[in-house]
Order: structure tokens, then sequence, then C-alpha cells
């Protein structure tokens, strides 16, 4: 059963030079206790994706068609109080890429952390909540939480900012967890330490995970499916092991293929010309016609479909499934 | 035309570089009067050398000292103390005390593509000015020279006279090689030249870099946080940990044995996609890196060491060969 | 903003400025903009050609004409008469020139001497910077008008000493602007790039870093430009300024004081005028800012 | 933080101390002989002399400088040479009745501009907001001696609602005598509950209030929009509403808080402003104020009341920069630049 | 904790913004009655009568009192005084002092207080002591009697009438008594509080000599009410809220008259404004060009348009009403071709040379008439700057040792510091070492020499000392060391219900209170 369903998702903004396409996703499912890995560069819509779920756009953002389906309620409906009494904050919740701008500045952790558990637990008196509070703090493996709670979030560090920023988004009890590129911003060794909180809490509390990365190495230890972006557009999703050694859009395997493993030490990295297309200005076709070494005249003409390769993989192409 | 690096031992080729006990220690200002009370080791005593044609990989968490040594090797910062000696010729503390002939030997490639050119500046005038400013190029001759330069690097001669906000990273990235390239310089300092561009124009600067190494026998010292491209690039690898080196060697050699707990947290710690498709898992490393204004008295990995005992707190382990000599390492269990 | 990493299209937007059509485009894109734009283009037009577009250029230059006070505005005298005759419309385009000049004089010496210095105490730091930041910060720890006041007050008021006084009393927050430009951007990467190219720091300064911190100090300037105009008339308000019986905006609106009860127009139409020219430059300076600095701060 | 204080205090001490001597060496070259203006345009050379001696002025230049430094330090800021009385007396005279017109001005800033930026901001690009940028950016290029004036020409000329200028009905100071408490008017007769005094007073203050705060309040407004704007596009933002934390808390407890600090910082600096502004606006209004002694002073050239203003405004300015730095200071994250660079 | 704080600040706001609403409209009915004289600017600088030598003599006239004062048709009036002798030789005067008279502080006025208070004046030597030249002594010499002393005859009676110096007052208070501000006399008003730059309030003395009439409805407080913007001034009055307005703008007199409500009092006053003429610097060092500058100012423009007819063309050196003015003195008046004719008499027959006017700052008047100067200069080729400056510039400039430096044209008012016309001829005519108020720096031992006789001679026969006067204007006006532009009114307006107000011009601009009372209901 999807806890989450996204059909023919797109995502405009308006600026100052024009209307930006940010996003556009045909079809991407979310099982229940599932981690699904979103991939893509910097620019390709990973975020607006994330804020996209969680009702957050800026205000010049806005989804201009499709669904987002959480158990049957489409989110992009709701109005944005209706979304945020109901699902928001209480069924899905979201961490942030760089913990540090994510944490409040001017509050002690105490003051953050208990004020998001007296929100969803109004009934708690004070005693309670900071028990609640410790819990919390326990629960993210958090060492001395006594000490943590009095300290602002400037006086820790990185990957403790990660775990209280975690802590304040389990406390509401949400079942869906966004985590937009949640260790980005950390050295690898701690990020190793998050990805295991990650999954230990999936098991834990039966957490559905969007995981955003932009290191498909990253999503693919932690993740049973991944989804590719490039240039906003979802152009390949499936069984993360499966996109990985059977990838079969252009993108995903020219990507795979230019990244500097050990075994290519001493080969020449295979070239991938161009750049991507300016979300004022997407092509009409296929979005990686540009760059892409198996174009046909097609794909600059038409918008590719999605196409399915097996079962949950899915490929966005015009020759979609078959190799060269 | 490409060569195995593997075969490029230290030993073996003819010194370029040598780095002697250089330390780097920023004040802290404190107190009424502003007056300097503590001091920040980004760079504790770290002795090296760097053949002709090699390149050396330095890794290390952030905040560990690996920019701010390439900075001092560059002169962008003066070192507290210590040696840099570049064909034996001691390079002096500063850039100042630098003579343009020493300066064109040492060049550098910024991380920011974006900032580390002169956004008001044409290409023309980005990659020329080091002619200009050495004399090695005058009038419409430098016009001729940044062409044959830009193409070098794979840019359109055509384009000399864009500026580079028109230029994609990877292209900008090109730009600033050119840039280094333009005084024919013995040695350049990667500061973690790929990570602010998208993956696939990685490969690029990653070729280009190979090509042009070799072209001219270049030696690099590469500068990343990502793994992979440091032992896609680099002949020998140096781990550093709060300021110093805890490990150094040939790069395959210290993949394979990853004699320094650090080494082997680092390593295990990083997911990679091998070209099987089979994907590595990731183990953490517990515990937080120490502040660098106090650093511990012993073995500065101590607090964070699985392999920890009582005299690590005390004894601080010395940079020493394990197997090979040309592989050193600072633990005192290595052996164990 | 870490989440939003994928609005990079607002920085490409950014990077786009530095083609200065999409630059114009942008900035006239806000209609307030464009039309602060053509109003101080037309001011600038009525300043230099005052003599052939005032009705009585006579006036303008002071002449008086006593016979014909304080007639109300007419299809004669559009903004009616002041107390000695003249026509106030064309009192009003004359002083187009002085408040014009006087924010264009005051803020170009005041650049003169805050970039320089600003620079240098920017780049070196170290003992200069220490002495022009202490001298800045006797500067800022006051209002400019009150530095005015007090230095037109010692110098003796005249339109010129005006001008000393808030050359005074701005340079210094130029100085500080520039300054911390300069500070940021002799870290940026190309400063070191060009260091190690061996670059001569002289160079550096002013072709590298110096086109690079200009932007800001180019808005602040245009929000002062009209800031100039309402100290200089508040000086001349106060008699600290401008003389009789020059066509100053301030000290028209300062005799008009009087006559408020039977002469409306004598004080409302020059006090519109300045309203209209500041109004206009700010409404410059806030499109500049929009543009060059999305994430603005009010000074 | 006490460090971080008095290093400030050190800092604005030296900043009092260099307007000190600037002003007093400005009013020591300026080609105007005091000892004239004591003792008059008829007065003989003996008396001329005689006034040199008793003013001092026949002592070299750093005796008078010293002198003047430890009469300051005293609180003696020597005589007006036009009143003949303490120039501290004068001040201390003039210094109540502005400074109730800041207080006020200010306050009415503060609520009515961080309300009206606010709003401003999480109305964003509606017609409200583009009314109250344009509004404020209108006020901010209005020269105040002339919104007094059509501020008098409207509400007092025309429609009669206020009075024109002046603090009180002088009347009413016979027939209600003001009890002095803290030397503040309105303050006084509030504390005293003279509120047929009271309530003359606060009319009488409308319009000087008004046209005094309408540059902080626009200000204030611009100032709380942009930053709001900002903080409301942060990360911790999104954080709180992503956690489920209801839309008031997010705004008046989340975002306010990063906001107040910066407002308030301006807003004391900008209050240094409304003090000078006062020069213009107790002219129009007549008002008995520091603003009305410097204007007086300075039509007469009376050089020890024009430095002993400069130096109170100097005092004043320093202050309220020190009261901002304490508002910066009290933000943990400034806590953070000290101890951890 | 911080929402509960804002609340409380915007309610006391409301509060403060709201009550006027609910009390300030209704005007206190049981208010005492009071008169409000409202000037332009803080009459009060000098607090101690012996030093005070500007506009505090609004204030001063009503709380201390001389011995005699010069009443509006020049008669002079006893007030501390009752009686006076003069002996035959002129050179000893006695007063006999009212009896009973009391200070504000309670104490009885003796002949000693009096004769000690004018002593301290003399001693203190400030302000317009300069009028006592000549006297050797005063003292008393009984419980009432006064007498001076005199090196050589004087008009003694109009030095004893004097606007300043001759307040006696209560001796036995120090200096910084007086300046605390404190006044202690024996005027019908006494001092009760001061505001500065807004306003003093007197208050009736019940125990004036001169005792309150029952039948009229004198006033229990008297209040002098700066305000400084004329509009303010004039609204005041027409709404009520004051009661005499001091020099209000020649303009707003028209809306002024068509009230109802408003009485206007129009009197020549002895103010003349002057243009003194740099006598010691080319090209004004000519005489002819002096005359030709005095054809070229425009008095009929300026007396209608400036003044708007509240002023006349001045004639000679003294004002019509002052003794010792003479009706038959020579006037220039506007006659460019009578004026091209002596410039070229001069040597500058089409002008060719600029001058510098220097007037103060903020002066109206003065900056007007100098447009309309410029104007009238600029027809016959003489290029007229008009600077604006303060009081203080103005006369340092003109008070420069060398005389090529000084302006060449310095507007000046003048007007009488006792009932005498010494002050014009002497201080603006008679030569000077160091300039004082000879701006023009004229000096000719003619004209010094009939000065002094007719000041020596004026104690003895004011007839032979106009002789002698008008002797000296004559050469003065032929030698036109200054322009003698107009002679002012005072203008004052006030309400029609309050009566008793008349203009005396030899105190300018004080309002005698005592003579007040309401009229109507």
């Amino acid at each position: 059963m999807n806890i989450l369903e996204i059909r023919n998702l797109s995502v405009k903004a308006r600026t100052i030079l024009g209307t930006a396409s940010l996003l556009s996703i045909q079809v991407l499912d979310l099982g229940a206790g599932e981690i699904l890995g979103i991939v893509g560069e910097s620019g390709s819509g990973k975020s607006i994706l994330a804020l996209t779920i969680m009702g957050l756009l800026p205000t010049n953002v806005r989804a201009t068609s499709g669904s987002v389906t959480y158990r049957g309620q489409d989110l992009l409906r709701s109005s944005a109080r209706g979304l945020s009494a109901r699902i928001r904050g209480k069924e899905i919740t979201m961490i942030f890429q760089d913990p540090m701008a994510a944490l409040n500045p001017v509050f002690t952790v105490r003051q953050l952390l208990e004020e998001v558990i007296k929100e969803h637990h109004p009934d708690y008196d004070s005693k309670r909540v900071r028990g609640a509070a410790l819990e919390m703090l326990q629960l993210v493996k958090l060492g001395d939480p006594e000490v943590t709670l009095q300290k602002y979030p400037h006086e820790l560090s990185g990957g403790m900012r990660q775990r209280v920023l975690i802590a304040m988004a389990l406390s509401s009890g949400a079942k869906l967890l966004v985590s937009d590129e949640a260790t980005r911003a950390l050295d690898v060794t701690i990020q190793a330490g998050i990805l295991k909180l990650l999954e230990d809490l999936r098991n834990k509390l039966d957490l559905s995970t969007v995981f955003i990365s932009s290191n498909i190495a990253l999503a693919a230890t932690v993740c049973e499916r991944i989804g590719v972006l490039y240039a906003g557009e979802l152009i390949e999703s499936g069984p993360a092991r499966e996109v990985i050694a059977d990838s079969r859009h252009p993108y995903t395997r020219s990507f795979l293929a230019s990244l500097p493993v050990p075994e290519r030490k001493g080969q020449p990295l295979p070239i991938i010309a161009g750049r991507s297309p300016d979300p004022l200005n997407r092509p009409r076709g296929c979005s990686f016609a540009g760059r892409c070494p198996i174009v046909e005249d097609r794909c600059r003409a038409e918008k590719p479909p999605m196409l399915q390769v097996s079962d949950g993989h899915d490929v966005l192409c015009h020759k979609g499934g078959t190799h060269q | 035309m490409t060569r195995d690096s593997g075969t490029t031992g230290a030993l073996s080729g003819d010194t370029l570089l040598r780095v002697e006990g250089l330390k780097k220690y920023f004040p802290v200002r404190g107190g009424f009067w502003q007056r300097s009370v503590k001091w920040v080791r980004a760079v504790d005593s770290v002795t090296f050398n760097i053949n002709r044609g090699e390149v050396l990989g330095l890794v290390g968490e952030s905040g560990c000292g690996k920019t701010t040594l390439a900075q001092m090797i560059v002169g962008i910062y003066p070192p507290t103390s210590g040696r840099i000696e570049l064909d034996g010729i001691d390079l002096g503390k500063s850039l100042q005390s630098r003579n343009l002939k020493t300066k064109r030997k040492v060049q550098i490639v910024f991380q920011d593509p974006f900032w580390s050119l002169n956004p008001r500046k044409m290409v023309r005038d980005i990659v020329g000015e080091p002619l200009v400013v050495h004399g090695v190029a005058l009038g419409s001759t430098v016009v001729r020279k940044v062409g044959d330069l830009l193409e070098m690097v794979g840019i359109d001669r055509a384009r000399l006279f864009s500026y580079p906000h028109e230029f994609s990273g990877g292209e900008r990235q090109r730009v600033a090689i050119a840039r280094a390239l333009a005084l024919n310089p013995s040695l350049l300092l990667l500061d973690e030249p790929t990570s602010s561009i998208d993956t696939l124009s990685q490969a690029e600067i990653l070729n280009l870099l190979i090509e042009v190494r070799n072209r001219f026998s270049l030696s690099y010292v590469l500068i990343s946080h990502d793994l992979s491209v440091v032992q896609y690039l680099s002949d020998r690898i140096a781990v550093m940990y709060l300021g110093k080196i805890v490990e150094i060697g040939d790069t395959r050699r210290v993949f394979r044995a990853r004699l320094h707990p650090y080494t082997e947290a680092l390593m295990a710690a990083v997911p990679m996609i091998h070209a099987s498709g089979e994907v590595s898992d990731v183990k953490p490393l517990e515990g937080h890196v120490p502040s660098a204004i106090n650093p511990p008295p012993g073995c500065r990995f101590e607090a964070r060491c699985y392999k920890r005992q009582d005299v690590c707190a005390v004894e601080e382990p010395p940079l020493r060969a394990i197997e090979d000599p040309e592989h050193l390492v600072a633990c005192h269990f290595t052996n164990v | 903003m870490a989440v939003s990493g994928d609005l990079t299209f607002q920085r490409r937007a950014g990077r786009a400025l530095e083609s200065s059509r999409t630059f114009v485009k942008l900035l006239f894109r806000n209609r307030l903009t464009g039309a602060a734009f053509v109003v101080v283009t037309l001011l600038v037009v009525v300043a230099l050609l005052a003599p052939v577009l005032a009705p009585y250029p006579d006036d303008g230059r002071g002449v008086v004409n006593p016979s014909e006070r304080f007639q109300k505005p007419s299809s004669e005298h559009i903004f009616g008469t002041d107390d000695m005759g003249r026509d106030i419309l064309s009192r009003v385009i004359f002083g187009t020139r002085i408040s014009l000049s006087i924010s264009l004089v005051t803020i170009v010496a005041a650049m003169l001497i805050a970039i320089p210095l600003g620079v240098i105490a920017g780049y070196f730091g170290g003992f200069i910077d220490e002495i022009l930041m202490r001298i800045t910060d006797v500067f800022l720890s006051f209002p400019p008008l009150l530095i005015a006041i007090v230095v037109a007050s010692f110098l003796g008021p005249s339109l010129e000493n005006a001008m000393i006084a808030i050359v005074i009393a701005w340079w210094p927050w130029y100085s500080r602007v520039i300054r911390a430009q300069v500070m940021a951007a002799k870290e940026r990467p190309y400063v070191s790039a060009a260091r190690c190219i061996g670059t001569s720091d002289w160079k550096i300064m002013f072709s590298h870093i110096l086109p690079n911190t200009i932007a800001p100090v180019i808005i602040q300037a245009s929000m002062d430009l009209g800031c100039v105009i309402l100290t200089a008339a508040s000086l001349s308000f106060i008699g600290l300024g401008a003389q009789p019986p020059q066509p100053e905006w301030g000290l028209i609106v300062s005799s008009a004081r009087t006559y408020i009860l039977d002469a409306w127009w004598y004080s409302v139409f020059p006090g519109l005028a300045i309203l209209v020219t500041v109004l206009s430059f700010n409404l410059i300076g806030d499109g500049l800012r929009e543009v060059l600095d999305p994430r603005t701060r009010v000074r | 933080m006490g460090k971080f204080l008095a290093r400030r205090l050190f800092t604005g001490a030296f900043v009092l101390f260099v307007v000190v001597t600037v002003a007093f060496l400005l009013a020591a070259v300026v080609p105007s002989d005091p000892a004239e203006k004591w003792v008059g345009p008829h007065a003989t050379s003996e008396q001329k002399a005689a006034a040199r001696i008793e003013l001092g002025l026949d002592k070299p230049l750093v005796v008078r400088y010293v002198n003047y430094l430890v009469n300051l330090v005293k609180g003696d800021m020597g005589m007006s040479i036009v009143s003949h009385r303490p120039v501290s007396v004068e001040l201390a005279e003039a210094i109540p009745n502005t400074l109730e017109l800041v207080i006020w001005s200010v306050a009415l800033a503060f609520l009515a501009g961080l309300f009206l930026g606010v709003y401003s901001a999480y109305k964003e690009n509606t017609a409200l907001d583009h009314f109250s940028r344009f509004f404020s950016i209108s006020i901010i290029s209005t020269p105040s001696f002339w919104l007094a004036l059509i501020l008098q020409i409207i509400f007092s000329s025309t429609l009669h609602w206020l009075p024109l200028t002046g603090q009180m009905d002088t009347v009413l100071k016979l027939t209600h005598p003001l009890t002095e408490v803290t030397g503040l008017p309105l303050l006084d007769s509030i504390i005293t509950g003279n509120w047929t005094v009271a309530g003359n007073l606060a009319l009488h203050m409308v319009l000087p209030v008004l046209t005094l705060s309408s540059f902080s309040l626009a200000l204030t407004a611009r100032m709380t929009r942009s930053i709001l704007l900002e903080v409301l596009n942060e990360d911790y933002i999104r954080a709180a509403r992503a956690y489920g934390l209801k839309e008031r808390v997010v705004l008046w407890r989340h975002a306010i808080k990063n906001v107040i600090g910066t407002v308030v910082t301006m807003l004391a600096l900008s209050a240094g402003n409304a003090l000078v502004n006062t020069f213009v606006v107790e002219a129009v209004f007549s008002w008995p104020g520091v603003g009305n002694l410097i204007a007086r002073s300075v039509m007469n050239l009376d050089y020890p009341a024009i430095i002993g203003v400069t130096v109170f405004a100097a005092i004043a300015y320093v202050l309220l920069n020190l009261v901002a730095d304490i508002v910066i200071a009290l933000d943990p994250r400034v806590r953070l630049a000290q101890g951890g660079n | 904790m911080k929402r509960k704080l804002m609340a409380f600040l915007g309610l006391a706001l409301a509060v403060t913004l709201l009550l006027p609403g609910l009390t300030g409209c209704k005007k206190a009915a049981e208010a005492p009655l009071s008169v409000t004289y409202v000037l332009y600017a803080d009459p009060m600088v000098d607090w101690d009568p012996a030093r005070s030598w500007a506009a505090e003599d609004v204030m001063m006239q009503n709380v201390y009192e001389t011995l005699v004062r010069v009443g509006p048709d020049g008669k002079y009036i006893p007030l501390l005084a009752t009686s006076w002798q003069e002996s035959e030789d002129h050179l000893k005067w006695t007063f006999q002092l009212r009896e009973g008279v009391k200070f504000h502080s309670g104490k009885v006025l003796t002949a000693q207080m009096a004769a000690d208070s004018l002593n301290r004046t003399l001693e203190m030597g400030k302000s317009a002591c300069y009028i006592w030249d000549g006297v050797e002594e005063i003292k008393a010499v009984g419980e009432l009697t006064l007498e001076f002393v005199l090196e050589r005859p004087l008009p003694l009676l109009n030095v004893v009438s004097a606007a300043y110096a001759a307040y006696i007052y209560d001796p036995s208070h120090t200096t910084e008594w007086y300046t605390a501000p404190n006044a202690d006399g024996t005027g019908p008003y006494k001092f009760v509080s001061y505001v500065r730059d807004s306003e003093v309030i007197l208050q009736k003395f019940p125990d004036y000599w001169g005792g309150w009439p029952a039948d009229k409805k004198t006033f229990e407080y008297a209040i002098l009410k700066v305000v400084s913007e004329a509009a303010t001034r004039r609204q005041l009055l027409t709404n009520g809220e004051v009661d005499i307005v001091e020099q209000v703008p020649a303009d707003d007199l028209a809306a002024l008259a068509a009230d109802p409500n408003i009485k206007i009092s129009n009197e020549p006053s002895y103010q003349q404004l002057y243009a003194f003429l740099n006598t010691q610097k080319p090209p004004l060092n000519n005489k002819y060009i002096r005359q030709a500058l005095s054809y070229l100012m425009p008095y009929e423009d300026i007396i209608r348009y400036v003044m708007l007819d509240t002023a006349t063309q001045a004639r000679g050196v003294v004002p019509p009403t002052l003794w010792g003015h003479n009706p038959d003195a020579f006037q220039y008046t506007y006659d460019e071709a009578k004026a091209k004719e002596l410039l070229a008499l001069g040597g500058k027959p089409n002008g060719g040379f600029k001058l510098l006017y220097t007037y103060t700052a903020g002066d109206k008047n003065e900056q007007r008439v100098g447009e309309l100067f410029k104007d009238a200069l600029a027809r016959v080729g003489i290029e007229l700057e008009v600077r604006g400056m303060t009081v203080d510039s103005k006369y340092n400039l003109a008070r420069d040792p060398d005389p090529l430096k000084r302006q060449d044209i310095t507007m000046l008012y003048w007007w009488p510091d006792n009932y005498d016309p010494q002050g014009y001829y002497y201080s603006q005519f008679h030569s000077e070492e160091e300039v004082g108020f000879n701006l023009g720096g004229y000096s000719s031992p003619t004209v010094d020499a009939l000065i002094e006789e007719a000041i020596d001679i004026s104690g003895t026969s004011i007839e032979a000392a106009i002789a002698k006067y008008h002797e000296a204007e004559t050469i003065i006006i032929e030698d036109a060391p200054a322009i003698f532009i107009y002679c002012e009114n005072y203008v004052r307006p006030y309400r029609a219900d309050l009566m008793g107000f008349v203009e005396n011009p030899v105190y300018p601009n004080v309002v005698f209170f005592y003579d007040l009372y309401k009229g109507g209901d």
C-alpha cells in the first residue's frame, strides 16, 4: 500500500525573469515503511519536491497541476490552513539540509523541542513535556541529553544539530519523513552516523522516508527504491540496485559511468558535453536531448513518455529500456 | 596518452616540493584590548615532499587544515614556522617575499568557479593577466596566447571576449585552469576543483587535469573531501586529522591497507558505487573532532579511536614507515 | 536559505544582471522605478534648461516684482507668486538646479574622499584601517544632520558651507560601506588568484576589487542623493543653508511658513518638489537594490 | 558580555572626548569674540578686557581646554554668553520637553511601524503591501518641516482640531498647577492624576509627535518588512511550520523574535535621529526643547551653548548606541561570535 | 511578557491620544482673568535689571519701575518719584519718592534702596549705562529724597525714565539671585514663572502702590507668550486664545482688519531703518555716488510693497515723533535721472561697479529692501549683491580694522534707549576710533562738534540743542553717509474686548498690563 502517490505533478515559479518550470513528475510512489531515494544534482528540483510535499513552497512557487496524495488525501487541494492543521507536522514531517539554518538561533534546544511537543500534546503538563523532550533526545542517540537541552543551536556540533532537528521532526509522531539532503553539510564520518540513525528510526517507528540526496551512492546505501531527477523531471525510478546496475535512462547511465570509481583509475572518463537546460527556457522535447549520446530527432520534438521497464522500474525516455 | 599513475613513486622521481615542519597557528582574539590569547593550530608540523609530475591527494574532514596547508604553499598565508622549498629553493614566508619568478611556478585552482573568476572581467583579461603581469606577452600576442590556452583546456577561442557568467560551472573551472597554466607552473594546487560542479562536468575536468599533467609533467596537490576523486587522480595520498598528517603513502596502498584507524574510519564511512554496480555499505565514526584551539596532548585521534590505549592520551605517535619506506603512519598500534 | 538551493534560477537572475540590457529591463519591470527614472530624467532636463523652461526666468534668479504679490495659482502663474511677486513655478524650476547640484556635488565629493580611503583601509587593514575606523566611529556616532548643523553653524550659514558640512558628515558612511565590501571581496578566490599570479596590490585594489564592490555604494548613493537634498533643505529651513534670494526649495518653504494661512501654494509647491525629487531617488535606490541585492537591507 | 560592554563604553567615551575636543577647537578658531557678546556692543575696551578675564579667555587655549574638560566632568558646561545662565541649567530645562516628545514618537514609530511592517510582509505583494510600501517610502522622502506645515494646515488651520503650536495652554498652568515628579510634564500629569493638564499636553503633542515619528515609523515598517520577509524564508521558519506549529506561533514567536532585535537596534539609532529632527520640529511647533535651544544658540553664535547641546546629543547618541549594542549582544548568535571566533 | 509590554504601551498611547477628546475641550470656566501678549522671540535674555539691554523691557516695565516715565504724548509721568527739582546751575536734581511703595518681597522702598540699586547698575557698567554719563553721584539725602549730582547739565528726566539701566529694584539681592531667574520690583505685576522660549507669567501684585480699580476687570495674570511662527501668532489671536500680538507681518493685516473681533493699533514709532554706506571705501567714499544711491532707493515701493503702508519714508536722522525731528529736513526721493547725473559727477556715469549689501539673515524687511534696491541699481548699471548674515558676522565685517574689507552697505535699525535723540546722532554719525554703530565710518569734524554741543546744552535748553542737531543733520543729509529709508509704525493687533491699550513709542514693544482691562460684559 502506498503512503504517498505523486501523479503528473508540475511546479512552476514566477520570477523576475519569467516563469520557471521547476519540477515535473509523472509518477512516483512511496510505500509504507519504505525509504525512497530521490537523487539529482543541484538545481534538479529535489528540494522543490520536498517543499511541495510539505506544502511549504515559497510564495512565488506553485504546483500548477497534478496531485500529491497522502493516504488518499490530495495535499495540493487542501488549503494551507487545513494542511497544517491536519497533516503537516502531524503526519508528514521534514528535516533539512543545514540544521543550523533550520534551528531558530534565538531559542535553546529545550525551548525548540518542548514547543513542538506541547503543540502535539496539549494535555501534557510541563514535567511530562520535559520528560518527552529527554526521551526524544535519547531516541536520536544524543549523549548527555540534559546538557544538550540547555544549549543554543550554535553551541552544538553539526551532527548533534541534525540529531536535534530529527528529534523535533519526530516529536509529532509523524509517519512520513522528508529528508532534504540531511547529511550534505556534514563530514562523511558524521554522515554515516545519521544514515544509521535514519535506518534505525525507520525500523523502530515504521517511518516512511523520502530521502533526498545529490549523492547517488549514499542514496543507494539506504534506499530500497530510487528516483532520479534531471532538470526538474523525474527521468527514472525503480529499485535501487536495479537503477544502478541496470539503469535505462541515458542520463543515469552517463552519470554512473562518469563517476571516478577506483576501477576506472588511469582510464579517461566518458564525457557528456553541454549543460542542463535553463528552467526558464525548457526545451520542447526531452530535457536531456541536448547532451544525450543516443539522441534522435523525435527526442528534440516531443516530450518522452514514462515507460515501464519492469515492475516498479520506470524510465522517461523515447527509447525507454532499449540499450543501444 | 595515458600512463599508469601508480608507478610513479616518491623515491623514483626527482623532488619538486619539500615541505618541512610547516605550522600555521591562527590567533584567537579576545580580552578587552583584542590581544590574542589563544592559538588555533590549523596546521601543526607537517612534513612531506612531492616529486615532479606527481599528484598528491590531501584528504580529511572539514577543519583538518588541508586548505590552510595548500594556501601556505601558494603563499596566500604566511606560515607560522617551517620551510617550503621548490626545486631546492626556499620559497620564503609570504607572497610578498617571493619574486615573480618563483610565484609563477606555483599556481592554484579554487573550488568555487563562480568567485575565482573576476565577474567584471572578460576571459581575455582573466587568462591574459598573468601574461601581462609577468611580461610574457604584450598587445595582440596576449590575445593569441590566451586563445591557445583556452583551446588547450577545451574552450572555443571565439569566447575570448565573454564574461564568466556566460560560462557553465565546468567551463569556468576550465578557464581557471587555463589561467593557472598561463605561466607554465611546475606545481598546481587544486582546492576541491570539482566539488561545485555537476558530476558530468566533473568527468571532463578530471580528464583535463590528467591530460595537462601528462603533457607538462606538472605536479598537483589535490585537496578534496571526495575520496573517489582523490583516489582517481592522485599518485600518493596524505590523510590529515586536526592539523597533522596521520598517514601518507601510495594511493592504492593506503586505500588497501588503511593502517591508521582514522583512515580506516574515513574510508569506511564513504559510500561508493563500484563499476560493477555494487554499493559499499557505510560505517559511522562516533564522537566529534576536538577543538584545534586546545588539541589533546597525545594522539589527536585518541578520543574517537577504537584501538585507544593509555599511551595514546599522553604520547604523540610519530609519523613512521610501516612495511614500505614510502608509507608513513602516525599511530602507536599499527602492528597490533 | 539552504533549502531553496534548487531555486538557483534566482542566482542565475543575479548573474544575468551582468548584461546591461537585462539589467535595465529588470529595473524597469517595476513601474514605480521606471516612473522614478522618468521623473529624474525630467528633473535633469529641467535643471539644464531652467532659463528656457521657466516662464519668468528673471523671477527664478531672484528679481522681485512687488506689484504681483501673492497671486493665486492661475494660468499665468501656475504655482502662484510669492511674497515678492515672483513666479513660484520659475523659482521651483531654478531650484532644481540647486538641489540636483547640491546632491551630486556632495555625494561625488564624499565618494572621492571615501573610496580611496575605504579601499586602502579594507585591503591593507592594520594601522591605517584602525585609524580610519576610529574616525568613522566618531562620525557614525552622530546623526548626519547634527554634524551638518554643528559644522554649518561654525562655518556660518551659506549654501557652500552647508555642502561642506554635508560632505564632512557623509564620507565616513561610504568609507565604511566600501571597507566592508573590500574586506569581503579580498577574501574572494579571484583576488587570491591575482595575488598568486603576482599582480600588484594597487592593481588588485583598483582593478579587481573596486569594480566588484562599487554596486552597494552606488545603491547607497542613489538613496543618499535624496537624503542629501532633504538634509540641505532642512539646513536651509533652519537658516543654516542657502540664503535668500536663492531659490533653494527648503528655503522657499521656510519663507512660506509665515504665509501659511493665506498663501497655501507658496509652501505646498516647493515642498512637493522636494517630495517628488527625493521620492524618485529613493524609488530608484529601492529598485536598484531589489535588482542588485535581493536580500534587501534598510539602512 | 561584560567585557564587550566595557569596550563599547570605552569607545563611547572616546567618541565623546573627540566630539568635545573638536567642538571646542572649532569654537576657539571661529572669528567671533565671546567677550564682546558677553558685555554687549556698547561696552568700553576696559569692560571687554575685564570680560575676557572673567571668561578666562586670557589664558592659553590649552589651559582653557583642560579647564573646560575638568568642568565638563563636574557637569559644568560654562555660561551661555547670551543669556548669562549656566548652559547646564538651560539644558536641564529643555531636555525633559524634548525627551517626552522623542519617547512618544519612538514608541509610536515602534508600534505602528512594526504592525505595518509585519502586516505588509505577511501580505506580500497584495495591494495593501504595495500601498504600505509606497506610503513608507513617501514618508521617508517627505521633509519633516514640510510635513509639519501640512499637518498644521490640515488639523489646525482648516479643521481646528488641534492647537497649532506650543506645549500646553498657559492658563492651565495657573488653574491646574503641575507637581513635578519626573520632570517629564505629560508623565507627571498622569502620575499625579492631573487629567486636565494631561489631556491638554497630549493634545498639543499630537502634531509634533506625528511629525517626529513619521520618519522612524516608515523606516521601522520598511525594515520590519524586509527582515521579516527574509526571516520567513529561512529554514527555521519552514521547520517550525513543518513541525506543525500554528501560524500565529510561527509568526509572532519564531519570526518576530528574530526581527525585533534588529528593529529595536535600528530604532535606538533612529531615536538619535529623532533627537536631531526635533531641531526642525521644535522650531515649527514652538516646542521649548533642546532643538529650540540650539536654534537660538546657533543664531546668536552662543558657542558654550552650542558645544553644550552638541555634547548632550553626543552623550544621548552614545547611550543609544550602547542600548543597540546591548540588544545585539543579547542575541545568542552574537555570543557565539564573541566566544567562538 | 513582551507582548504584555507592547499592549501596555499601545494602551498608554491610545489613552493619551484620546484623553483630549474627553477633557481638553472643556475650557476651565473658573479660570482667573488673564491677558496674554504674544512675542515672536523670547524677550528674556538677561534677568538682571542692571544689565538688561534687550527685549526684557517688555517684562521689566511691568515688574520694575523707574522714577519717571515718559507718556505716549511725550509728557513726564511721575512713577516712583512724585516730584523733582532742578537746581539753578542745572547740576543738582532732587527727587521726592512716593510714600509706601512696596516691593514684591514686601520690603518698603526707601531713597537709600533706590540710590543703591542705581549705583549698582552704574558700577556694573553693563547695558545702557552710558546714558548716565555726566552723573557724578546718586545719593539718598532723606528717607524718601534722592539726590543726583551732575558734572554737567543733563536732561536728567530723559535718563531716569529710560527703558534700560534706570530701574529701581531691591539691591540686596545678588547677581546670581537675579539670573536664577528671579525678579523683585515695585511694579504692578510680580514675576511668577518662566519657561525658556515659551512664556513668562506675571501675576497681579495686590499691594501695588497705585491700587487696582474695582470697577474695571483688570487682569489677575499677565502672560508673555513666545510664538516664533507668525502664522501661529495670527491664529492664536483670531481664535481668541491670546489678546495682543507683537509684529504681525504686514501681509496679515488685511485679513485681520476684516475680523470684527480684532482691533489694530498702528502708530508711528521711533524705529528707523538706515542703510549705512561705507564712506571709507571706493566708490562710496565719493559723496556724489552716495547721494546717487540715496536717489536710487525705491522709497515708495518699499513703503507700499514691503511695509504695506505701515511705515513712512524717513526724513532725516530722527523719527518724526521724537523731539529733535526736523520736519523741514531735505528728503531724497526715488529719481533715476538725478542719480545718473550724480553718478556722472562722481565719475561713474554708467555705473559699472559692484556693491555688497549685508542684512541680518532672517529679517524679511531688510532682505526685501535689498531685493528692491538691487533692481533699482541694476537699472543704472550697478550690481548689488544682497547677502544675509548673522548679526554677529555682519557687525564683525562692518568693524573690520581695514575699511576696504568692510561691506559697502550695512543695514541697521535704530531706536532710542531713552527719550532723547542723542543716540541717533552720537552713535551713528559721530566719529569713532573703533567702529561701534557708526557703520558707515563717517567722520566730519564739523558734525562731531555740533553733536557734542547739542548734547552739552540739552541739559539746559532743549530748543538750543534741537537747533544744533538740525545744523548737524543738514550736513549729514548732504554728505549722505546713510540712506534714511523708513520710519516704522508699530502695528499691534489686539482683541477688541481688550481695553486700555495705548502704544507708547518711548518704550517700544512694551505693553503696560496695568492699564489694561477686559471690556464687554
